[in-house]
């Protein structure tokens, strides 16, 4: 019996021994699986997302812009979208699933005409009743697949009052009150296969998106990145791509490894540090002013910031120009007041703040703190549009602290600062985010009395802003926003940073794109070569 | 008779092990759940109203007492099923897998060379010439005591930024999973997290074949007339059973270091995932991610036990 | 009455392994009782009984009429004065840390003896030993095997307690100081009347100092009495079995 | 200067010392001459710890090597043998089979240890690897010398020398660890490895010392029938006088006192141990306690003997023994 | 017995026959090797540099000029270069590793207190005080150091004063079982038993007798894990869980410096050596205060 035992001994340690050379070419072969065949015209591009969003059509929208421009752009489709074929002009509205339209005259019925010939990339036909059927499960809480994370969204849905087939191609839109960005935000209203979401409801949406978009989704990994690949019977021109895999790097400093190792071909958020060195290396650098504002959101209804000199006082006392220059390298234009040169909003006029730390401190005083104050603010440290938060902050916050402003900064990721916001005691006294206000519909979290997460109230400002909503004139609704942000620049109701031009790196072989005055990137005409 | 006391001493370390795994877990529970927060929130999201929180959390089980949700988290927590991300938008489980693999991948890789690095060191150590065992001694100290991720940033510096021989991170070139490329990219990493294991390793040779040499053993192997080779098999295989329990630990070490060595390289990983959740406080992962690497640890832990019950006889059958 | 240590049934295992199985014995003052075994036979276990380092799991130990098992805690510190021990490694009997004369500083502190007697305590000490005041100011590895032990003897002694436990206490040295131990412990006995319990495994030695003997085996008690009866006539086979090793051993 | 009085036979002290012990014309087994080992301790200096000894053997004789713990005598034994410990300097010339064992490379050196010299070491419990089952340990030895042609003639051997040591389940035993034999039964094993190639000479060096009593006893019996069966040369390290008593029982066996790294008395067994010259080891046998001394009157080894420093080479007392007598320092220097 | 031992002994009789006995002991600093008196000479010039820190001629560690960002080293002003922020790198480095020596030995400290009582108790006790302890422990021990650190520093959240607490509670299981292993080797050796067998108290036993003997290696022990714990506070400070920003820490210069990971490598690599060089100084004087523990004969 007993010399049994070693010997068993010794051929389980073999056995383990094999197991774990198994495992290791297990292992080895899945890294590797999937490959397969290599793929010429794709395209790996390293985003700032720290992680994937649920893949299900407004949910894309929790990993902000960059989401929808990477990942819901390319799978799915609205009835409108954002034209961004011309890169001198901000975007305006163009056809999508919809080619044409017809506005009732008092401006609540609006009438779609739907593209023909459109599937899904399930097959399914995108018809009148495909967007019913999506429109229902965004506003019925009693269709089976309503789910309430979806229409936080959607907050263009809380107009529409009905929606109504004409006949299979003409769809009616009945809205409860005059709107005057309804296409405009009706860009992001996704739609998702009815027999897809009949079969595997949101959860398999979540996992498995099917809509009519330019692209397939392929596969993910969780935390890692997720690949989509050409929809060869893509509705439209077909894109030049066979392949886009979005992988998510939210460490600046990585993406430019990833990038200069070829791991990647495209980086979002390009390190302006890295400029030189990746120029000098033979790639490609792009950016393009456009309506996004770098700034820190002030709590107005709490000390110190009720009172309206210590904003201004924050205003003065920043070198908006040190940071741009210097420490962006031009990869962003000085924000003087709320709204970006890029913005069709613009005045410049409206500039009031220039960089004046005595008037800062003066201001100070006369608010009766003039042994300075001490805040906490809370910003974001990767993720859509945040540019290189940490260190403009840790910046400004030397800035500040000259003129007695003592700041602590408290980082938090993306979906951590809207949590900590929500619950509504973040015990910060600002906060740090980045946004476009191309859709002045959805200001209402940011700056309209009560619904506010900062607290910023002005009856005037809304007053307009409302006025504007329902403004079908562009000229004269522009007009209105105009003297909107004239009003919030006044009251200091931000402190205006920066706007960012969006800097992209890219290998050499990445041809044919032009970056728009936009958020938004159009990757039909984008190649390898 | 001999097999009862092998079963025995299986069956003791599994219940210990099962035991210490049952703490561990509620350590991590009591950790995360200590860090203030509304998990309702941030599944809903900020439109939510109270009372939809209100009644997400009793259907999250969050108005049961602490003791219970516990029970609960790790019942689930054993079947798989470690609870929805929400950073991730997705089941946590699903999140660890790919990670889980990378991780191995790297740790496989790390303790492979650790291996190599203790025998190569430990030989080096204990050899006839002074100054060999000088060298030895200082490359270990050096070894031992440098932090595994300034390791990991002075060789992507050093041979894939100044000198790119090596890629910078990931763990495959794109569209390319041949064993070499895969390995070009686990090197780096791999080596960072190696050398205080490998020097570990090497110490605990060194300890042992010195021991060796002070008790009766080497000098009655040598008087046996056995040859140079014979004796290092002897050695060695005395040496096996704590280099094994060393290693051991020493993934402990690994697992630590890829927090930031696997950070530092791009690479996917568990480290990188607990690192990730940290910056999105994203508590559920860190729960279950926390809670996995520390069961992997104390199941390597298990599994040198174990391996050393079948390598020393003297567990095997003996009188420990 | 003048026995000073006494035990009665005294059993006591350590596991499945029983190591003493119901062992009785007594120690006048002034006399020596040597415990012989070979290694296992339980004579290390009974002697950290009589000092209370174990608790036997029955049986009664009488310590000058005390019954030992029965004491409360200051109650044992203070009986614990009165019985000590000398061990039996002597790179191990002294705290390496400390020099000689803090060695024994610390016993007569846990001994209660006024402090301001302790310098010529120790000097008195060392020279009833035999080693000059010098070693006081030497730390333990840099006394020989033979001084180290007599320091600890030394130590044993300080407050004159009734008994000493000797626990091999002469088996770790070279024969030539085994032997000025040995004439060490002689003398001590003849001028203070202290009573020792002397463990040894060297039948040669034990002859040599004990008044009666107790021979263990494998935990039960197979002889006693007076040494000589002992030993010039064995009932037992397994004292019989060790006389005669010691015979083939002894020079002729 | 040398320690000519036991360089060979030619020059041993006395005329007729061996006679009817070996034919003349024998040769020594092992001649060690001029011995020195020195270490080198803290701060650089070299202490010798065995100083200028000579030691012959010839077959079929045990030779005593009497000392006390630091005395040198391991060091010796080891160091005649190629052994010397690690960082030792060994000064002299160990003659065997017309070979110097302290020049020779390791590698011929490993064709004689364990082949033709065997060891019997100390501690049984850390002499042989507790990894390997005993049978394994003692057919690598024959292994290693060439001893046997194939697997069954090697465990035929491998038995055969278990029962030779007396072991009487050798099949069993041989399938067994170290750890689950007795400690007597570990040294039996040990003396079967140090004997399984039938050597000239076998060093034990305290064989008996980490056992019982009894068991030492039968283990050190078991040499000395071993000693009869195989006529080998013994080289036997005590430092009790009764096993040297018990292993130096034959007339031509002989006992070497060590003081200090010196051999200072050498002679037959008989002579030694009953008509000691040398006041240390006249002290060293009075210092064996037992009833007949009364209690507190051990003798104790003088401190001038202790404290000699310089000793004079072997004076022949009588045939076959000599003692060494001090030196003052002149006398050293002069000699 | 080996050769060397005997020779040992050889110089133990030695006394013996000198005829006037003198004992002395060498300091234990010049015990220490040549490396280790090398480490703490270092540390002894880095701890008064950075006690001296607000007094030296070094530029404002928490402001500098966005015009002059990563500078190169060797620049006029800026010896070491700038950090991303324009602010001087020697000034940085220095205030940096002040923070992180407090990291760095004030757990240690706190920590050895704490697990000196622990593992002695628990050691000299034995029985259940100690199964109890010693399971307690060995839990923490299935930990990976850094992992538990990291829960830690989330559950107490960030800043100086949590994160020393932290690591003050991931470093008490490893200095008690220590202490205990150093124990349990001396427990049973016969002078404790003498002691036990004196009459004197447990506590008299413990402060006198086993204290001073454990104490050494404990401290030795200690000594290392600073090195290991400045490594711990730097990971934490460079995934975000250290000192918060603009006070410069170890870790966090080593994140911010990763900015300059392409543009100036050499810039970036700064913070590393100054981790490297800290985390590797303690452990060699920690091993030389073992080897002169062990120098000393005391104890080996």
């Amino acid at each position: 019996m007993h010399h049994a035992m070693p010997r068993g001994g010794r051929r389980r340690l073999l056995a383990l021994l094999a197991t774990v050379a198994a495992t290791a070419v297990v292992l080895t072969g899945c890294a590797s699986g999937g490959s397969g065949a290599a793929v010429k015209q794709e395209l790996v591009i390293g985003s700032q997302m720290a992680s994937l969003p649920s893949l299900d059509t407004g949910a894309i929208t929790s990993a902000g812009y960059e989401g929808q421009r990477l990942i819901g752009n390319l799978v799915y489709e609205g009835l409108t979208k954002r034209d961004v074929s011309d890169p001198t002009k901000p975007a305006g509205v163009g056809a999508a699933l919809a080619k044409s339209w017809d506005i009732s005259s008092d401006g609540l019925s609006y009438t779609f005409h739907l593209q023909k010939n459109v599937t899904f990339t399930d097959g399914t036909k995108f018809d009148a009743s495909a967007v019913i059927y999506n429109i229902h499960r965004y506003m019925d809480k009693n269709d089976p697949h309503y789910d309430p994370k979806l229409i936080t969204y959607y907050a263009v849905l809380a107009y529409v009052q009905d929606v109504k087939k004409v006949d299979d191609s003409t769809v009616t839109f009945t809205l409860n009150k005059p709107f005057a960005f309804f296409l405009a935000d009706l860009y992001n209203v996704y739609f998702a296969s009815p027999t897809s979401l009949d079969k595997f409801g949101s959860a398999g949406q979540a996992k498995k998106p099917v809509g009519t978009g330019p692209f397939i989704f392929d596969s993910e990994t969780p935390n890692q990145s997720i690949s989509f690949v050409k929809n060869q019977k893509y509705w439209g021109v077909v894109p030049k791509l066979d392949r886009i895999t979005v992988d998510l790097i939210p460490d600046p400093a990585a993406r430019t490894a990833a990038l200069r190792s070829g791991r990647v071909d495209w980086i979002e958020a390009a390190q302006p540090d890295d400029f030189t060195s990746l120029k000098a290396a033979g790639f490609a650098t792009t950016g393009n002013s456009f309506d996004w504002e770098w700034s820190w959101q002030l709590m107005t209804q709490e000390k110190p910031f009720n009172d309206i000199r210590v904003r201004q006082a924050m205003n003065f006392a920043i070198d908006r120009d040190a940071i741009a220059k210097d420490l962006l390298h031009g990869t962003a234009t000085p924000a003087y007041q709320m709204m970006a040169p890029a913005s069709l909003y613009y005045d410049k006029a409206n500039n009031i703040y220039n960089y004046d730390p005595a008037k800062a401190k003066q201001l100070l005083a006369d608010a009766g703190y003039s042994g300075g104050i001490d805040i906490t603010v809370g910003y974001i440290t990767s993720g859509s549009g945040s540019m290189q938060a940490k260190a403009m902050d840790e910046a400004l916050q030397a800035q500040l602290a000259k003129v007695n402003i003592r700041v602590t900064l408290a980082p938090v990721d993306f979906s951590g600062m809207y949590a900590k916001l929500g619950a509504g005691n973040t015990g910060w006294q600002a906060a740090n985010q980045a946004f476009s206000l191309e859709q002045p519909s959805s200001w209402g979290w940011t700056l309209q009395c009560g619904s506010s997460l900062f607290g910023y109230c002005n009856k005037g400002f809304d007053d307009l802003r409302s006025q504007a909503l329902v403004t079908t004139d562009d000229a004269a609704r522009a007009k209105l926003l105009t003297e909107a942000g004239s009003l919030q620049t006044k009251d200091a109701g931000w402190m205006y940073v920066v706007n960012d031009t969006a800097p992209r790196a890219m290998s050499a072989s990445v041809k044919g794109y032009v970056q728009p005055k936009s958020w938004w990137i159009d990757f039909n005409n984008v190649s390898m070569g | 008779m001999r097999h009862n006391r092998l079963v025995r001493f299986i069956g003791s370390r599994l219940l210990l092990t099962v035991i210490t795994a049952f703490f561990v877990s509620m350590i991590v529970f009591f950790a995360v759940r200590a860090v203030p927060g509304d998990p309702a929130l941030n599944v809903l999201g900020l439109q939510s109203t109270a009372a939809d929180r209100e009644a997400l959390r009793r259907v999250m089980g969050l108005d049961q007492p602490l003791i219970v949700q516990f029970f609960n988290w790790l019942g689930h927590a054993i079947t798989g099923d470690f609870g929805y991300s929400y950073s991730q938008g997705r089941p946590v489980a699903s999140v660890i897998g790919p990670a889980l693999g990378n991780t191995l991948l790297l740790g496989l890789a790390a303790s492979i060379l650790a291996v190599i690095i203790g025998l190569a060191m430990g030989n080096a150590a204990t050899s006839r010439w002074r100054g060999l065992r000088r060298t030895t001694d200082w490359i270990e100290a050096v070894f031992l005591s440098a932090p595994q991720y300034t390791v990991a940033l002075i060789l992507l510096i050093c041979f894939a930024v100044l000198l790119p021989l090596f890629p910078a991170g990931g763990v495959s070139t794109r569209g390319n999973g041949s064993v070499t490329d895969i390995g070009s990219h686990l090197l780096l990493p791999a080596v960072a997290l190696a050398l205080a294991p490998g020097a570990q390793m090497a110490r605990s040779l060194k300890t042992s074949i010195s021991t060796l040499q002070a008790t009766e053993l080497l000098p009655s192997l040598r008087a046996r007339g056995l040859s140079p080779l014979r004796i290092t098999v002897h050695a060695h295989h005395n040496a096996l059973p704590p280099m094994v329990t060393v290693l051991g630990i020493q993934v402990g070490t690994m697992l630590g270091g890829a927090l930031f060595v696997e950070n530092i390289f791009s690479i996917p990983g568990l480290g990188a995932l607990v690192v990730q959740s940290v910056a999105l406080r994203d508590y559920t992962l860190i729960q279950a991610v926390s809670l996995l690497i520390a069961v992997i640890f104390i199941v390597v832990l298990l599994l040198a036990d174990l391996l050393n019950a079948l390598l020393d006889p003297r567990i095997r059958v003996g009188q420990l | 009455m003048n026995t000073v240590l006494a035990a009665e049934d005294v059993v006591k295992s350590f596991g499945a392994f029983t190591a003493l199985h119901g062992v009785s014995f007594s120690l006048e003052r002034g006399k020596t009782l040597g415990v012989v075994g070979e290694s296992g036979s339980g004579k290390s276990t009974l002697g950290r009984i009589v000092m209370r380092l174990l608790s036997p799991d029955s049986g009664r130990v009488w310590l000058g009429g005390e019954d030992l098992l029965a004491l409360g805690r200051s109650q044992l510190r203070a009986a614990r004065r009165r019985i000590q021990l000398v061990p039996q490694d002597p790179r191990n009997a002294l705290n390496p840390t400390m020099t000689v004369r803090q060695n024994l500083y610390f016993q007569l502190r846990a001994q209660n003896v006024p402090r301001k007697t302790w310098a010529s305590t120790v000097e008195r000490l060392l020279d009833q030993v035999s080693l000059p005041p010098d070693y006081l100011h030497a730390f333990p590895h840099e006394l020989s095997g033979g001084q180290a032990q007599r320091v600890a003897i030394s130590r044993a002694i300080a407050n004159n307690p009734d008994v000493l436990v000797c626990d091999e206490a002469v088996s770790a040295l070279d024969k030539s100081v085994q032997a000025q131990v040995l004439n060490t412990f002689a003398d001590l006995q003849a001028s203070t009347g202290v009573a020792m319990f002397f463990i040894s495994h060297d039948l040669a030695v034990v002859e040599h100092i004990s008044d009666d003997v107790l021979v263990l085996n494998r935990g039960r008690t197979v002889e006693s009495g007076a040494t000589r009866d002992v030993l010039a006539d064995p009932q037992d086979a397994y004292t019989r079995d060790l006389l005669t090793a010691r015979h083939l051993a002894a020079p002729s | 200067m040398t320690d000519t009085a036991h360089r060979s036979r030619k020059t041993e002290v006395p005329d007729g010392a061996r006679a009817g012990q070996l034919p003349p014309e024998v040769p020594l087994v092992l001649d060690a001459t001029d011995v020195s080992v020195s270490f080198r301790g803290t701060g650089g200096r070299w202490s010798t710890v065995v100083d200028r000894v000579g030691l012959g053997f010839e077959r079929a004789q045990v030779t005593v090597l009497l000392g006390e713990s630091g005395s040198g005598k391991t060091v010796f034994a080891r160091s005649i043998t190629g052994m010397a410990p690690f960082g030792a300097r060994v000064d002299g010339t160990a003659i065997f089979d017309d070979r110097d064992l302290l020049k020779i490379s390791r590698r011929s050196l490993r064709t004689i240890q364990g082949d033709r010299i065997g060891m019997v070491p100390q501690d049984p419990n850390s002499s042989l690897d507790p990894m390997r089952r005993i049978g394994g340990q003692i057919i690598e030895t024959l292994e290693q010398h060439h001893r046997v042609e194939g697997r069954d003639a090697a465990h035929a051997r491998m038995i055969e020398l278990l029962t030779l040591v007396h072991i009487h389940e050798p099949e069993r035993v041989a399938r067994c660890y170290p750890h689950e034999v007795s400690g007597g039964m570990r040294q039996r094993v040990a003396i079967a490895i140090a004997i399984c190639c039938e050597p000239e000479l076998i060093v034990a060096d305290e064989p008996s010392s980490a056992l019982d009593a009894s068991v030492g006893v039968r283990v050190v019996q078991l040499l000395g029938d071993l000693r009869d069966r195989l006529s080998t040369a013994i080289l036997f390290i005590t430092h009790d006088i009764g096993i040297a008593a018990l292993i130096a029982n034959q007339p031509g066996d002989r006992v070497a006192v060590m003081l200090s790294g010196r051999i200072v008395e050498l002679g037959f067994a008989s002579q030694v141990l009953h008509n000691a010259h040398h006041p240390y080891t006249r002290a060293l046998i009075a210092a064996e306690p037992s009833v007949s001394v009364a209690r507190g009157h051990l003798a104790v080894v003088p401190d001038e003997v202790r404290s000699q420093r310089h000793w004079s080479d072997l004076i022949p007392v009588e045939p076959g023994h000599g003692v060494a007598r001090p030196l003052d320092n002149a006398e050293a220097g002069v000699a | 017995m080996t050769g060397l031992a005997s020779a040992n002994q050889g110089a133990a009789v030695a006394i013996d026959r000198a005829p006037k006995v003198r004992f002395r002991s060498r300091p234990v600093l010049s015990r220490m090797p040549l490396r280790s008196q090398v480490a703490l000479g270092v540390l002894l010039v880095l701890v008064i540099v950075v006690i001296l820190a607000p007094v030296l001629p070094l530029d404002n560690p928490l402001t500098g000029d966005l015009g002059s960002r990563l500078l190169p080293i060797g620049s006029v002003d800026h010896l070491l270069g700038t950090d991303s922020q324009g602010r001087d790198m020697i000034s940085r480095l220095v205030y940096a590793t002040r923070t992180s020596l407090i990291a760095g030995l004030v757990p240690i400290i706190i920590a050895t207190i704490i697990g000196l009582i622990i593992g002695t108790v628990a050691g000299l006790s034995g029985g259940l005080v100690n199964t109890i302890l010693m399971r307690a422990i060995d839990i923490l021990f299935a930990f990976p150091g850094v992992l538990l650190s990291l829960l830690l520093a989330i559950t107490l959240g960030v800043g100086l004063g949590t994160l020393i607490l932290a690591l003050t509670l991931v470093w008490i299981a490893p200095v008690a079982r220590i202490a205990e292993t150093e124990v349990a080797r001396i427990r049973d050796l016969d002078y404790i038993t003498a002691a036990r067998s004196s009459g004197s108290s447990f506590p008299g036993i413990l402060a006198r007798q086993v204290t001073p003997v454990t104490l050494p290696a404990v401290l030795a022990y200690s000594t290392s894990l600073v090195g290991a714990n400045v490594a711990i506070a730097g990971g934490l400070g460079f995934i975000g869980l250290g000192v918060p920003s603009p006070q410069p820490e170890l870790g966090s210069v080593l994140q911010e410096m990763q900015t300059a990971l392409y543009s100036d490598p050499l810039l970036s690599l700064e913070p590393v050596i100054v981790i490297l060089a800290l985390s590797m100084m303690f452990p060699l004087i920690g091993d030389g205060i073992r080897q002169a523990i062990n120098g000393r004969g005391g104890d080996s």
